[in-house]
């Protein structure tokens, strides 16, 4: 997976996630944090050992070589949001397409379910609510209100914390005042503990994250495919003696 | 059985046109007799028949409620194999489906003569086929119950389906291939009407009035029909390569390794017509034994489907070869699993299934003896259907268990709710065609004697000469 | 302080300043959320009528449907992070770390993310209960506080004497065991006795017995990675469940991309590729036991070759006077040059630190070889420097950090004994899980049945609790006030407050109010000794003592007002780094101890060394009955709802077992069976089993998971000079059962691990 | 081409013609399914204002805008949150200790405070949970509650006066300046 540097802006705005793979540590707390924030159901060892897991962020784990000399990579893959997006022009009734600011949405509730999208995602992060979830009692009090509880038959992915941006929106325009870099924290971002998710606006070149996205480790998923992801990772290093 | 053998002498004793006269001695009212008695007198056999059927379609229905209600989960798929046996069977429908215009509107223009016998139930073959089809884009929705969002209506949403959405190009076909086919094969079948509304009474003189539209049988009505149907023959033909093309592109325009093709729409129409006519060949088969229509469907008519068969095998085949071989040199990784899988893995007895299922038939049509056997011939064709729902299984299926993240592959286990469903369509399938044999003359009479007077005997001095009319 | 971790959650920070929780509430004063129903059955059509009902008194801070944050602690593990808890509408919607917050910087790990599902878990205990049909028999009846208390009270009168009381405390506020403590005094029997198996797996017992030895101070000390270029990790997993897991991964970002230039050199020892190893830049896979004999060569090379830029090499020569290198070497197996490279990049580095971890602590020769590696952090003079090691100043704190410290397991078996000896007649269990964290071998079970009278403080039925003739279920800690002293801190005095976030959901009781109302009851001594009224208020007095000190990130005229930044900070802490120098004791002016590694079992039967290790997920297995952490993949594994048994290939391929086939595992005092994960990064005289699963009791999803304890294999033995249990030190041996269990994992095993297919 | 178009027509023709010769009773029932059908759909998909809903005690917004008071004294959210807000009954109450006092509504109301008890109100307007509405924006943006609730200060029993479905929101949502359109018609900006 080459570099490759040209990383559209359509409109001025672009949201982008800076996922620095030599800070992760694969501990999870983005994945947790995910859940907490959008409402994932949990659907149990039976359904997960038959690959019906939701999350919408995951750790991939790479092994590399042979004991002793034996290494473990880590890799977080969430939803790329995609410019060239596959999974958009074949859904048929527009339950996702692309937003001015360079988001992949999802619109739960004109979902009908073709799966026609999952099956384009070459990165495969999109997931299916193939039952009804399941709440047990008191845990419904910790459903997230800014986000739809999906039903049986949608299909849902990483939104990039969709309702934490439209609310530092609004409040910035409230209080009249621009969005501040950094002020905008997906759940995963905020919580990772060695700070290796930098979530930002491409269209702003001094924002944290296009900084990072011009570095020289700079890397995409999957470049080949050409869908221009909105996710950007940062190569792994190494320190030898 | 003794058939093969006197069919034999048939086939052996008679030069082309001798045979086409040899409903020359019958007069209009015995072949009227001969379509219509089997259609009157319904034995045990068929009500056995019909409830095993209705059985399998209402377990189906349930098995579809049960998949409505609980959600998705209930069938095999999973992550990464969001689609599985219904798009399969889909496809498959829709390539059945192919059969008819094909015989029917292809044939007509061609002047085939042999096609007459057979286009009636060719036509309605195409027909039930694309109403089977059409239940999966249903099916297997996550939500039917929100399916009219992709049909395009005004509504104060102010939202339109997406119209760069395969699945919109795929429900547009469909229904227009659909809506013409039946249109086809109402046509043809308005004259055949006033001869059943003729020849029968109390509740089926009632049905065949409404649906005979007041034939009378005059020059004009003649004149109007054949031009409408040759109008038809010509127009449907556009749809008929078009609606195959366009189910194959559901998977051509993704970027998923082994769908992203571009010789898919060619392959998939030329799949769909050898599947079809298989399939047709089938049909005939069991039909002309239980409807006792040996005198119309003759041994030459199954000898030429039989040809067919075997070129559209031939075509297919150079087809998937041309795809293999770009594959196999595009090299791509995921790609090269998927072969390796095939030819190796877990997907190697599917392969191996198909690819003989395919390609022995071609080898086998070649005798004329299996041709001209119906038990033979019934056997081949279906083999090559089993070996085209494996094919388009391992197409939809097969693919979507790899891609191009190796962390991300997964397999899949098919549910009884899945095999229910899918046996329902069979059936459904099934069932239509009994009834339709039941109702409407399974074997065009006015096309017969059409057939029959383009060629009579007239005596020249001593000798009777055959002489040939050209009528359309 | 690099740049990128200086990015707050401004939208946080701004509203933990603005919030106070008020300090009673009455029951009323929260809105319900009838809709909370319609969520769950999610996009429903919106033809139902919605019942919405206002607040009766609205508490002044919140603004309908705003959220509002408040500050508090985590008590998921012993690290004690701080956390901001986004509540709406009365209800807590989400966990965060608190920005603020010296240790974790607004940073969380997996487990406490998941903290509401303690809160929310639907098998709460939601009143006080006496097992109507006996011990063991779940069967509750609800008991109204003043008549368990009264129960309680009358058992503790009708003792013969105070010393039959025995109070087993594991993960407790300190300010709990404070009153405890003071409690059993005044009534004159033995202070609590600590023991919880996520302490015992990372030795802090032993770490902080190191401390005093080494330091002269119990204090555990700060390793400062993220200044470090050099850092040696010997079996310290200190990105996932080690000491202060999120702290440290924060410094590890640090130390990796800090913007510092140097990307630092991280090498962990340890026999089994932990999800800190794949982070290392090396791993090297030490002989179980050995890792004292690593540091020690290391020593022996530096200051026989003089490397590094530091002249204290004659000085260190004694230490090292009777170690030899290539024994070390032969007896750790780590070839003597890879030694040697190590040793000279770890004396040259300006900054360089080595770490001594659980997984030492958890050996029979535990102690020597954590004193070794410590040596290390001498030898090359980085004690007390940045980027090396410290103990963290107490400052203003140190009256409140009361020795919490956990007790060797020595101690607990002590108990143990006297409770099979019948010399116990009332047991009060609090924070703690015996029956589940304790070696099975270690008799706790039996020893239980030989009490009279067992009261537990468990919000859950757990597997304690179920042997207890009373539960008095505790607050859970989003619901329940406290303070904590982090330990180890942070480079600068630090106390997190804890104050509730939402108003209990159900009728549970304060562990320190029911000391409180123990005491009431009483009357006379123990009366005066715990002389108020409720928790909040006790708190309010003790927090006290840090007001007015100089050193405060804030400042408050009036003690009140102190009491309410306190909360809405989250805690009090001084502004900037103050570090204080560990003066030296005796012990290192000594030749270092050289003791063998000891094990369990007879290497003729049992073959392999066992490795039961606390996983970042579960930790301890306290974390088993949330649903979000048992849905969350192993990171290695990536085996979610699952135990399992970690094989390196050669070993499998050996036993002739692949993925999934269910292997047996016995050792000389128990046998499980779990399926096998093939594991390339573990040696193969090596087996490892993740600690947190086989559950029999502690609610619903805690029992779905099919597993089993791999405590039930460890060995009761200890390492002699600490007495902290030797959780390393047993052998096992394998049978393969033939029988399958397909685990639940992320990974496509079709895919096997390969990153690309190019 | 008279032709073809007699061909594609003259079934048609002898359609109806066959209709109406036969019995009138088989074709009205054809007639008269169909009707139905079409009727069926049309209500389906256009389903009316709700009725106003039964409430726990017989509120009047006009007896109390009448008497001057202002909406955002008591919904006083409105312009900071999201949600505009139910009045507490401690705020009912700081009126209705010495006003009107003998009324029975008021009584009941009363009846509320002393068992210190929530009143169960029952939502008149709303938005289904799929829907991100937020009052501070709307009012920011200079509407007024009329706009959405319609006059209800005239109102004895509050009701909903628009069916407050999507077409109307764009309705409203397009008529913006050019600049905010691409913004308001962007479906993340009310779909969660």
């Amino acid at each position: 997976m080459a570099t490759d540097a040209n990383l559209s802006v359509e409109n001025d705005r672009r949201w982008v996630l800076v996922v620095d793979l030599d800070r992760c540590t694969g501990c999870q707390a983005c994945v947790v944090a995910c859940h907490a924030e959008n409402n994932i159901p949990v659907v149990g060892e039976k359904q997960a050992a038959y690959g019906r897991w939701m999350h919408w962020i995951i750790i991939q784990r790479y092994w590399e070589g042979e004991y002793p000399n034996v290494k473990a990579r880590f890799m977080p893959v969430m939803c790329q949001q995609c410019t060239e997006a596959p999974c958009e022009p074949v859904c048929p009734v527009f339950a996702t397409y692309h937003n001015a600011e360079g988001l992949n949405a999802q619109i739960y509730n004109r979902c009908i379910g073709t799966r026609f999208c999952g099956s384009a995602c070459p990165y495969k992060v999109r997931t299916y609510n193939w039952f009804r979830p399941e709440f047990p009692e008191p845990l419904t009090e910790q459903l997230n209100p800014d986000v739809t509880v999906r039903t049986r038959g949608i299909m849902e992915k990483c939104t990039f914390c969709i309702q934490r941006i439209r609310r530092a929106e609004i409040d910035s325009q409230a209080e009249g005042r621009i969005l501040a870099d950094g002020e905008i924290q997906p759940a995963c971002v905020q919580t990772c503990p060695t700070s290796a998710l930098v979530f930002g606006d491409l269209g702003d070149p001094d924002s944290r994250a296009s900084q990072l996205a011009r570095s020289h480790r700079s890397f995409r998923l999957l470049p080949e495919l050409g869908t221009d992801p909105g996710v950007i990772y940062l190569k792994g290093g190494e320190t030898n003696v | 059985m003794s058939e093969p053998e006197d069919m034999e002498q048939e086939i052996r004793q008679t030069t082309p046109y001798d045979e086409r006269l040899l409903l020359a001695q019958r007069t209009d009212s015995e072949i009227n007799q001969a379509v219509l008695q089997p259609m009157l007198q319904t034995g045990k056999g068929f009500w056995v028949l019909v409830t095993g059927l209705s059985l399998i379609v209402a377990w189906g229905v349930y098995a579809w409620s049960y998949l409505i209600y609980w959600g998705i989960g209930v069938t095999g798929k999973n992550r990464p194999v969001y689609w599985t046996l219904f798009i399969t069977t889909f496809v498959f429908w829709v390539g059945i489906s192919h059969a008819g215009t094909m015989i029917s509107a292809v044939l007509r223009l061609l002047k085939a003569d042999w096609r007459r016998p057979i286009t009636r139930g060719a036509e309605a073959m195409t027909a039930f086929a694309l109403m089977m089809a059409g239940l999966y884009p249903l099916i297997h929705l996550g939500r039917v119950w929100k399916f009219y969002w992709m049909v395009p209506y005004p509504n104060n949403r102010l939202m339109w389906p997406n119209f760069q959405s395969p699945l919109m190009w795929d429900m547009v076909a469909i229904f227009t291939y659909l809506i013409g086919s039946s249109l086809y094969l109402y046509l043809a079948l308005i004259p055949d009407m006033a001869m059943a509304r003729d020849h029968t009474g109390s509740w089926r003189f009632k049905l065949y009035r409404v649906l005979a539209l007041g034939w009378r049988g005059t020059e004009g009505e003649w004149h109007k029909l054949h031009r409408a149907l040759g109008i038809f023959s010509v127009a449907i033909i556009p749809i008929f390569l078009s609606v195959h093309s366009i189910v194959s592109w559901d998977f051509a325009v993704t970027i998923q390794p082994r769908w992203h093709s571009t010789i898919f729409a060619p392959y998939f129409v030329i799949g769909a017509v050898y599947s079809g006519l298989s399939a047709l060949a089938s049909i005939l088969v069991v039909v002309r034994r239980g409807m006792r229509l040996q005198e119309f469907l003759r041994a030459e008519h199954f000898d030429s489907l039989g040809k067919l068969v075997m070129v559209a095998g031939m075509a297919w085949v150079y087809f998937w070869f041309a795809g293999f071989i770009v594959e196999w040199y595009g090299n791509e990784p995921v790609v090269r699993e998927l072969i390796r899988e095939e030819v190796s893995g877990h997907l190697a007895p599917f392969f191996y299934l198909q690819m003989s299922a395919n390609l022995i038939p071609i080898a086998l049509l070649v005798f004329k003896r299996v041709r001209t056997t119906p038990a033979l011939l019934l056997a081949t064709t279906l083999l090559v259907n089993v070996g085209m729902f494996t094919e388009r299984a391992l197409i939809v299926i097969g693919s979507l268990q790899r891609n191009d993240l190796p962390f991300n592959w997964g397999n899949y286990r098919p549910t009884w709710v899945e095999i229910s469903i899918v046996a329902m369509t069979f059936a459904g399938f099934a069932l239509l065609y009994t009834l339709f044999s039941r109702i409407i003359p399974f074997v065009p009479v006015w096309e017969i004697k059409e057939g029959r007077l383009r060629y009579t005997m007239r005596r020249i001095g001593r000798l009777l000469v055959p002489t040939a009319a050209e009528i359309d | 302080m690099n740049q990128d971790e200086g990015i707050l959650n401004d939208n946080a920070l701004r509203l933990t300043l603005k919030v106070i929780m008020p300090k009673t509430l009455t029951r009323r004063e929260f809105l319900k959320i009838a809709a909370g129903a319609t969520a769950a059955t999610g996009l429903a059509p919106a033809i139902r009528s919605i019942v919405i009902e206002p607040f009766v008194r609205p508490p002044e801070e919140l603004l309908p449907g705003q959220a509002t944050w408040y500050a508090s602690t985590c008590r998921q593990c012993p690290a004690g992070c701080g956390i901001i808890v986004r509540t709406i509408n009365g209800r807590a919607k989400k966990i965060e770390g608190n920005p603020l917050h010296p240790l974790n910087r607004g940073k969380l790990c997996a487990r406490g993310q998941a903290g509401l599902q303690v809160l929310y878990n639907p098998d709460r205990l939601k009143n006080a209960v006496r097992q109507s049909g006996g011990r063991s028999s779940r069967q509750f009846e609800p008991l109204y506080w003043p008549e368990a208390l009264d129960l309680l009270s009358d058992k503790i009168a009708a003792l013969s004497s105070a010393e039959r009381i025995a109070f087993l405390g594991g993960l407790m506020p300190s300010h709990v065991y404070r009153l405890a403590a003071r409690l059993l005094e005044t009534l004159g029997a033995a202070p609590p006795v600590i023991y919880d198996l996520q302490s015992a797996l990372e030795g802090r017992g032993a770490a902080s017995q190191l401390s005093q030895a080494f330091f002269g101070a119990p204090d555990l000390p700060v390793y400062d990675i993220s200044q470090s270029d050099v850092v040696l990790s010997f079996g310290a997993n200190l990105l996932e469940t080690w000491m202060s897991p999120v702290a440290q991964s924060a410094a590890y970002g640090a130390m990796r991309q800090g913007g510092m230039g140097s990307r630092g050199l991280f090498v962990q020892f340890e026999p089994r590729l932990s999800a800190t190893a794949a982070s290392a830049d090396e791993w090297i896979p030490v002989r179980p036991g050995a890792e004292g004999f690593v540091a020690l060569a290391i020593g022996r090379i530096i200051v026989e070759e003089r490397l590094g830029h530091v002249g204290s090499h004659r000085t260190q020569a004694v230490l090292y006077q009777n170690v030899d290198v290539r024994e070390m070497a032969t007896a750790s197996d780590v070839p003597v040059e890879t030694l040697r490279r190590l040793a000279g990049a770890f004396a040259d580095a300006d900054r360089a630190v080595a770490i001594p971890g659980g997984y030492l602590a958890g050996q029979r020769n535990g102690f020597s070889s954590m004193l070794a590696v410590q040596a290390l952090n001498l030898v090359v003079a980085q004690v007390g420097r940045e980027g090396g090691v410290f103990l963290s100043n107490p400052g203003p704190t140190a009256a409140l950090r009361q020795n919490l410290s956990v007790n060797a397991f020595d101690e607990v078996m002590d108990l143990i004994v006297r409770m099979k000896a019948g010399e116990i007649d009332l047991l009060l269990v609090h924070g703690a899980n015996p029956m589940y964290e304790l070696p099975a071998a270690a008799g706790f079970a039996e020893a239980i049945t030989r009490v009279p009278f067992v009261v537990s403080f468990s919000p859950f039925v757990d597997e304690t609790a179920v042997w207890a003739d009373l539960i008095l279920p505790d607050h859970t800690y989003l619901e329940s006030w406290g303070y904590q002293v982090p330990s180890p801190g942070a480079d600068r005095p630090v106390v997190s407050s804890q104050q509730p976030v939402v108003r209990p959901l159900y009728d549970t009781l304060a562990a320190a109010d029911v000391l409180l109302g123990l005491a009431a009851r009483f009357g006379g001594k123990p009366a005066e000794a715990l002389p108020w009224e409720d928790e909040a208020s006790y708190l309010e007095e003790t927090v006290g003592e840090l007001h007015g000190s100089s050193l405060g990130a804030y400042d408050a005229r009036t003690p009140s007002g102190f009491w309410a930044l306190w909360r809405q900070y989250g805690g009090w802490w001084s502004e900037k780094k103050i570090r204080r120098e560990p003066e030296l004791t005796e012990v290192v002016q000594k030749p270092l101890p050289i003791s063998d590694p000891q094990f369990e079992g007879d290497p003729e039967d049992y073959p392999f060394h066992l490795y039961p290790y606390s996983s970042i997920i579960l930790s301890d297995g306290r974390g088993a009955n949330l649903p979000w952490l048992q849905e969350a993949p192993d990171p290695m594994t990536t085996v979610q709802w699952g135990m399992w048994v970690e094989l390196n290939p050669k070993t499998a391929s050996a036993l002739g077992v692949s993925d999934n086939d269910i292997v047996q595992v016995e050792s000389p005092h128990g046998m499980l069976e779990a399926p096998v994960v093939i594991y390339p990064g573990i040696r193969p005289d090596v087996v490892a089993i993740p600690v947190g699963q086989g559950h029999q009791d502690y609610g619903r999803f805690a029992q779905a998971v099919s597993g089993s304890n791999p405590l039930v294999l460890v060995a009761p033995v200890t390492d002699p000079s600490t007495g902290a249990l030797a959780w390393g030190a047993t052998r096992v041996r394998l049978k393969p059962t033939g029988r399958k269990q397909i685990l639940a994992r992320l990974e496509s095993l079709d895919g096997n691990g390969r990153e690309s297919l190019g | 081409m008279a032709g073809w178009r007699g061909a594609i027509l003259l079934p048609a023709l002898k359609f109806i013609s066959c209709v109406t010769d036969m019995k009138l009773s088989w074709s009205f029932s054809f007639l008269i399914v169909l009707i139905a059908v079409v009727l069926t759909g049309v209500i389906l998909t256009h389903a009316q204002v709700r009725a106003a809903p039964e409430q726990p005690i017989a509120y009047s917004h006009r007896t109390h805008v009448e008497a001057g008071v202002q909406c955002l004294y008591c919904h006083t959210s409105a312009l900071r949150s999201e949600i505009a807000g139910i009045p507490s009954v401690q705020k009912c109450m700081g009126c209705h200790v010495v006003i009107a006092t003998d009324r029975d509504a008021i009584r009941t109301l009363a009846g509320y405070w002393e068992r210190s008890e929530p009143i169960p109100w029952v939502r008149v307007s709303r938005q289904p949970e799929f829907v991100y509405f937020n009052h501070q924006a709307h009012l920011g943006a200079g509407e007024n509650c009329e706009t959405c609730h319609g006059d209800v200060g005239r109102m004895t029993v509050t009701r909903p006066v628009v069916k407050m479905d999507m077409g109307w929101c764009l309705d409203c949502h397009l008529k913006q300046p050019e600049i905010k359109v691409a913004r308001l018609a962007d479906c993340l900006t009310c779909h969660k």
